[in-house]
């Protein structure tokens, strides 16, 4: 345990419930600078749950969230994302009808504003960086392509490109590569190796092959708590783990 | 990036669009009609401005208000309020135990004029408050509900409500407002006498010319990045919001645009008819402006305009002619349109030059290239809404 | 219906006036030829050598369509009956009906086209208030003359239009002066639709009450058009226990409102309640059996007995079923066609100047309401009658006045 | 209010309490129809004062049936003409989801457009087929009239009627929707459609028979207040935009919620009315309705879900 690292999410005693059933009960969580961490757990664990609470999707019963020291509990969605925290759905989530260009274009975190969108100009710092970033998810030949007719996969990408622009310090993904090609999966693995530097990223995922290639460290969620953190090897040797997923 | 030519004008496609209606409005509308049917042509030319405003909430935003009737309504009663003042010198209401107050305000035994009529006085201040008014309100109603992420039918429902309650309090508070016979007997403004030949010549103009300056701002305003969001909004609200957008910011702006140019609307009206009354405030003549929207196309500008014309058209024709059809009529066009035509005119007319442009494509390509491959991307935008289920 | 039906059934006005005019046929066809179109349309209007046309501007459609019927139909009859007799100056009535949809902007739409594109002599139309006062400015504008027929709030004198209905004095002072006497009543609970009308009236009927009769009103209140919940205001009534009610409930609204009364234990047996908004044509709606005992106060009712108004009642019936009824602006409707013929006539021209001009003064003896005259006011003189309704829907009238001066700005009454 | 005696204010207070349950009885019954058809199947139908106008207007031809043929019916054809009132809106339903409503289940906002236009042809029908007069139906002496507990108080027996009516229709309702089987499918398919049909539900007949069932309901609604008001071609839509707030201001979730909001505002517009004029009565109910729902936009008793 690398104790010396700075932590950038606090996650404390956090906890939600619905008509009395608890999705997520008492959740710690720290997640380092730098840090790719995995969330896996089975059905119903309360995963998304967490993404939903972290990103202002749902509000918590109690709990707390420090954001780079900043309180995330009550802001709202948007004000979170401007906090420099990106979410990816489960089902891609982009703008069918705009072409990937202005997907990127309109992730751009400038003229977020109204007044502000009124007077936003294609300037060519904008141009440039769509273009870096359509590089980074294999769809600088498609820019001009309109949102509707990628692939599964290419969907995937676009979306976290547009996470991407928003050039954020916390990505969540909810499960990126499910859909995807074994080719997809491998230059996925890929952009996710090299989109972490520098910023912390969530992931949940089924696929432990997959988690193990990636993953610094891998917490384990059932019926709302943690049950195992720790590297995937860890984790995979926890009887607990094992239990869970095999009696499930 | 587009030039702001382009912006403006919408291209070679859009610059046809323009001089089309331009040269319906400005040329033969007016060389061909009297001026009285050139008067009712502007009548309908005002609930255009509604038409345009429903166009940018519903079509593009995805709001459906049944309530802009009030907010065409707010900007007619004030523009009406001035008027009104106008006509209430001391020398013209001096039949009136308290002559200098409108007539109104007499028979309800008011015997001075309510401190929020005194600055319908002043001109500037009327003309602002056509505007402000109508937005102010829609700014309030809008933050509460888009804050709390009110929207579809519950939207819709509620705005119903309001539009009940404002013609109700209108109804109900005669002294202040007119009650039910609303303002009437307008005759100047500034002096000029809005009832002669001239001057609604001048206000027909004035109204054109006002509603493609209103039509070009907003083309300006969909061709940039708010046309983006407001695509990306319908889209996927929630994407927009964790791309970092205060989505309700937008509808509480788009919805307050559509009021103020509503209130647009209203002040015509009232300069080309004469009067306000709470009748044009209420349910059904809100309602009744959605349809002409919805018979243009809710999602094309130029669609609401020619919706707006369309079926007041039809209503004064139909209704000198066959008064008991036209209440089947109108029903039964609401049906045909929300049913078979969900983009109206404009919709059907898109698909017209759609398909002859690809016919002319067809034959200036060699048969073999199928432009079959590219069929409906360009479309789909347009008939997104309309799959049935 | 064949023309010697309705020559029978023409008002008797008509007849005297063409006895002395030696042979009636022969002298009506005459009378186009008398007066040739160039002299009797200086102004431009739609008349040929033997037709004159005219509109008719009321609800066909809409939520008015109830109460405006009786007035299209009768202002219909009265055109027909004209006709049949030879028309005005010797040219047939021709028609333009619009409808204004119970729609006020739709009614000004119409007023000016039926002005300006039909370029009409004369137009019988309006019902409320609200699509009078919005046609009111298009008249004054474009010199047309409107007739008419509603018993409405007054305030209001206009060269262009002549009033056949009551104005709001002559319907209500006398009444309460009549009620106040009968039933020694000294408290009032005046309750009314919302809008200016029953809003002027009851003012009006305030200040006679306080002022003249010495008595209390002891409760005003205004309900919206259709407003169909009465159980809070007749608790109110309950409580505060008024001698008399004065109702000036309109439109849809009548129906739930006396129904609920009946059902509350409020009848005509206990209460005393007069009306000036209940005529034979609201009771149809609303249904006799609720209504018994109640009083209504209007100029006109189709129970009156005299030899002009049952010729009337038989024509309207022949012609529009035994089943329909006549209230009192049907029979004002009726009154419209009448009265511009007679005008049109003693001018001797269609000009609405001339017209206008030969207005004051003009009597009809042969009106079911019995004699009336036009004040320079462009109102009638007219006479208030009681009337106490019975199960059937018809009233006994009780009691008739002299006859009563128009007034549209009463003083002391503002 | 010193000037009335204690039995006074007690009579009045009794009366007025009445008055405010009759007002819960009549919006419940409009409510009922529409929370089933918005509540339950999410189709916005404006059309729905109409249905109610429909059975009305059956009540009134029964009533000239038995007027014309047969005079001694007439103290019991009232309850014959409600179960034909429910008959009449219920195939009018029918035929309305058929012809149109089914097209539309994916676009509640192209629903509400469609069936004001619907709303207006069945408007015009009516003034087509019934004239543009209200009409009354002959109703039988022992529906009229009221009922004296004490001298000074007295509760109308068409209040009473309609109460009972109210009352037996929603267990009614409630007995269908949570106690048969067509009730048990009819909430199915409203939660999973799909699902439902994949287990062999006819989930197209589902919605058929749900949709008639609401108008049915608005026909008896409409029967009922026979009693207490007129009857004209525009009678519906006096009362639509009250349904609505009813039902959305309950929630649309529950059954419960329709009834606790007719409730609210049953008490509170009576109450507003006896202290306050008329129509500003009328406003300040439906201003503070729709304030409340700006607070709580879902009504007051919608389930918190996860999303």
């Amino acid at each position: 345990m690398s104790s010396k690292k700075e932590f950038i999410l606090y996650i404390e005693d956090l906890t939600v419930s619905f008509d009395g059933f608890k999705a997520v009960d008492g959740l710690n969580l720290y997640v380092e600078k730098d840090e790719l961490r995995v969330i896996i757990g089975p059905n119903g664990a309360g995963k998304t749950t967490v993404l939903d609470l972290i990103c202002g999707k749902t509000q918590p019963t109690s709990g707390s969230v420090l954001f780079k020291d900043k309180e995330l509990i009550g802001l709202s969605e948007h004000e979170i994302v401007r906090e420099g925290v990106g979410r990816k759905f489960q089902t891609p989530s982009i703008y069918e009808n705009l072409t990937v260009y202005e997907n990127l274009e309109v992730s751009y975190p400038s003229g977020r504003g109204v007044l502000g969108c009124l007077a936003f100009k294609r300037s060519p710092e904008v141009v440039a960086r769509i273009r870096e970033v359509a590089k980074e998810i294999y769809l600088d030949h498609l820019l001009d392509a309109e949102g509707a007719i990628l692939s599964h996969g290419q969907k995937q990408w676009l979306e976290i490109g547009m996470l991407l622009m928003q050039e954020p310090q916390l990505i969540m993904l909810d499960e990126p590569v499910a859909g995807m090609s074994p080719a997809e999966r491998e230059q996925t693995a890929a952009l996710l190796n090299r989109i972490s530097k520098g910023r912390a990223i969530i992931i949940i995922e089924h696929d432990m092959e997959f988690v193990s290639r990636i993953a610094h460290r891998v917490t384990v969620l059932h019926l709302g708590k943690i049950l195992a953190e720790g590297s995937m090897e860890q984790v995979q040797h926890n009887p607990k783990v094992i239990e869970v997923y095999l009696g499930h | 990036m587009k030039t702001l030519f382009d912006r403006v004008f919408g291209g070679k496609h859009g610059l046809t669009s323009l001089a089309v209606l331009a040269l319906i409005l400005l040329a033969i509308l007016p060389l061909s009609l009297d001026i009285f049917r050139l008067n009712l042509v502007g009548k309908y030319l005002t609930y255009a401005f509604v038409g345009v405003g429903l166009v940018l909430l519903w079509g593009k935003a995805g709001v459906l208000s049944l309530g802009q009737g009030v907010f065409f309504g707010l900007g007619g009663y004030c523009m009406a309020m001035f008027l009104k003042l106008e006509a209430s010198d001391p020398i013209s209401t001096k039949i009136q135990s308290t002559p200098g107050i409108p007539d109104f305000m007499d028979w309800n035994q008011l015997k001075a004029l309510p401190a929020f009529w005194e600055p319908f006085h002043s001109f500037p201040f009327a003309s602002a408050a056509v505007l402000v008014v109508p937005a102010l309100l829609a700014f309030v109603i809008g933050l509460a509900m888009f804050k709390r992420r009110v929207g579809g039918v519950y939207f819709a429902v509620i705005t119903q409500a309001v539009a009940l309650i404002v013609s109700l309090a209108i109804d109900g508070n005669q002294g202040y407002t007119g009650g039910r016979n609303g303002i009437t007997d307008l005759r100047t403004l500034l002096g000029h006498d809005i009832r002669s030949q001239q001057a609604q010549y001048v206000l027909y103009f004035t109204t054109c010319v006002l509603l493609i300056g209103v039509i070009l701002l907003l083309q300006w305003m969909l061709s940039g990045k708010m046309g983006k969001i407001l695509l990306a909004m319908r889209d996927r609200e929630d994407r927009v919001r964790f791309s970092g957008y205060d989505v309700s910011a937008y509808k509480v702006f788009i919805f307050s645009l559509a009021a103020a140019l509503s209130g647009i609307g209203g002040a015509l009206f009232v300069l080309q008819v004469g009067f306000i009354s709470p009748s044009l405030v209420g349910i059904v003549p809100s309602i009744e402006m959605v349809i002409f929207t919805a018979v243009g196309g809710k999602l094309s500008l130029y669609g609401a305009v020619y919706g707006a014309l369309l079926v007041n058209t039809g209503k004064s024709l139909f209704s000198e002619n066959f008064p008991q059809l036209w209440l089947f009529m109108m029903g039964g066009l609401f049906i045909a349109v929300v049913v078979l035509f969900p983009n109206g005119v404009a919709g059907i007319w898109q698909n017209l030059t759609d398909k002859t442009s690809r016919w002319f494509a067809a034959r200036r390509k060699a048969p073999a290239t199928a432009p079959a491959v590219e069929v409906n991307v360009p479309v789909s935008l347009e008939t997104e809404t309309s799959k049935t289920p | 219906m064949t023309t010697s039906q309705q020559k029978m059934f023409a008002p008797l006005h008509t007849l005297r006036r063409a006895i002395p005019g030696l042979m009636l046929a022969t002298s009506l066809s005459l009378q186009a030829a008398d007066y040739p179109t160039a002299s009797v349309n200086t102004t431009g209007l739609s008349i040929t050598e033997t037709t004159v046309t005219v509109g008719q501007l009321h609800s066909a459609t809409g939520t008015m369509a109830i109460s405006e019927t009786g007035s299209i139909q009768a202002e219909q009859l009265a055109i027909d009956q004209i006709n049949a007799m030879g028309g005005v100056l010797g040219r047939q009535i021709k028609v333009i009906p619009e409808d204004g949809a119970s729609d006020w902007p739709t009614f000004a739409e119409k007023a000016k086209k039926l002005l300006v594109n039909d370029k009409v002599a004369t137009v019988f139309g309006c019902w409320t208030s609200a699509s009078r006062k919005a046609v009111l400015p298009v008249f004054e504008k474009e010199n047309g003359l409107l007739y008419y027929p509603t018993f409405y709030e007054g305030l209001e004198q206009s060269k262009n239009v002549i009033y056949t209905g009551q104005e709001a004095t002559q319907q209500i002072l006398a009444g309460l002066d009549w009620i106040a006497k009968e039933k020694s009543a000294k408290t009032f609970y005046l309750i009314g639709s919302d809008y200016i009308w029953p809003r002027t009236s009851a003012k009006i009927a305030r200040k006679h009450i306080e002022n003249k009769l010495g008595g209390k009103v002891v409760g005003e209140e205004f309900y919206a058009l259709g407003h169909t919940q009465f159980g809070s205001l007749i608790n109110k009534i309950k409580l505060k226990k008024p001698d008399v009610i004065y109702a000036i409930i309109v439109g849809g609204s009548n129906v739930s409102f006396y129904k609920q009364l009946k059902a509350a234990g409020i009848t005509g047996e206990n209460t005393t309640l007069i009306t000036i908004s209940v005529t034979e044509d609201e009771a149809l709606g609303i249904g006799g059996e609720n209504l018994v005992g109640f009083y209504s106060a209007m100029k006109y009712f189709q129970s009156l007995d005299n030899a002009n108004n049952l010729a009337f009642v038989k024509a309207f019936k022949a012609k529009y079923g035994e089943k329909s009824v006549i209230g009192d602006v049907t029979q004002a409707g009726y009154l419209g066609p009448w009265l511009w013929k007679a005008a049109v006539e003693k001018a001797g021209s269609f000009d609405v100047d001339k017209v206008t001009a030969a207005s004051p003064g003009l009597e009809l003896t042969t009106a079911p309401e019995g004699y009336v005259k036009l004040h320079p006011n462009h109102h009638l003189w007219s006479k208030l009658r009681i009337g106490q309704w019975k199960t059937d829907g018809q009233v006994k009238v009780l009691y008739e006045s002299a006859l009563i001066e128009p007034d549209p700005f009463p003083k002391g009454y503002q | 209010m010193g000037q009335y005696t204690a039995s006074e204010l007690w009579s009045i207070t009794a009366m007025q309490s009445f008055a405010g349950f009759s007002l819960f009885s009549v919006l419940l019954l409009m409510a009922l129809g529409l929370a089933i058809i918005f509540g339950q199947m999410g189709v916005v139908n404006l059309a729905h004062g109409e249905f109610m106008a429909l059975g009305a207007y059956t009540v009134y031809l029964c009533s000239q049936l038995a007027h014309n043929y047969a005079p001694a019916l007439i103290p019991v054809y009232f309850l014959f003409a409600i179960v034909a009132a429910f008959l009449a809106s219920a195939i009018a339903g029918l035929f309305v989801e058929w012809s149109l409503i089914r097209f539309l289940y994916k676009r509640p906002l192209d629903t509400l457009l469609a069936t004001w236009g619907l709303s207006l042809i069945m408007q015009q029908l009516f003034r087509t087929i019934f004239g543009a007069r209200e009409v009354t139906p002959t109703l039988p002496d022992w529906l009229m009239g009221s009922f004296k507990p004490s001298e000074s108080i007295d509760i109308p027996i068409n209040g009473v009627f309609v109460m009972a009516l109210t009352l037996a229709l929603t267990g009614g309702v409630w007995l269908f929707m949570y106690r048969s089987r067509l009730g048990l499918r009819m909430r199915a398919t409203v939660q999973n459609r799909n699902m439902s049909g994949a287990v062999g539900i006819n989930t197209r007949w589902v919605d058929r028979l749900t949709f008639a069932l609401g108008c049915g309901i608005a026909g008896v609604a409409g029967a009922a207040f026979t009693t207490i008001g007129s009857t004209g071609p525009d009678s519906g839509s006096r009362y639509i935009v009250d349904t609505f707030l009813v039902v959305v201001f309950g929630g649309t979730a529950s059954l419960l919620g329709t009834i606790a909001s007719a409730f609210g505002i049953a008490q509170a517009q009576s109450i507003f009315e006896f202290f306050l004029e008329g129509t500003m009565g009328k406003v300040a109910v439906l201003m503070t309705i729709v304030v409340i729902l700006m607070i709580r936009p879902k009504g007051l008793f919608a389930n918190k879900v996860r999303s």
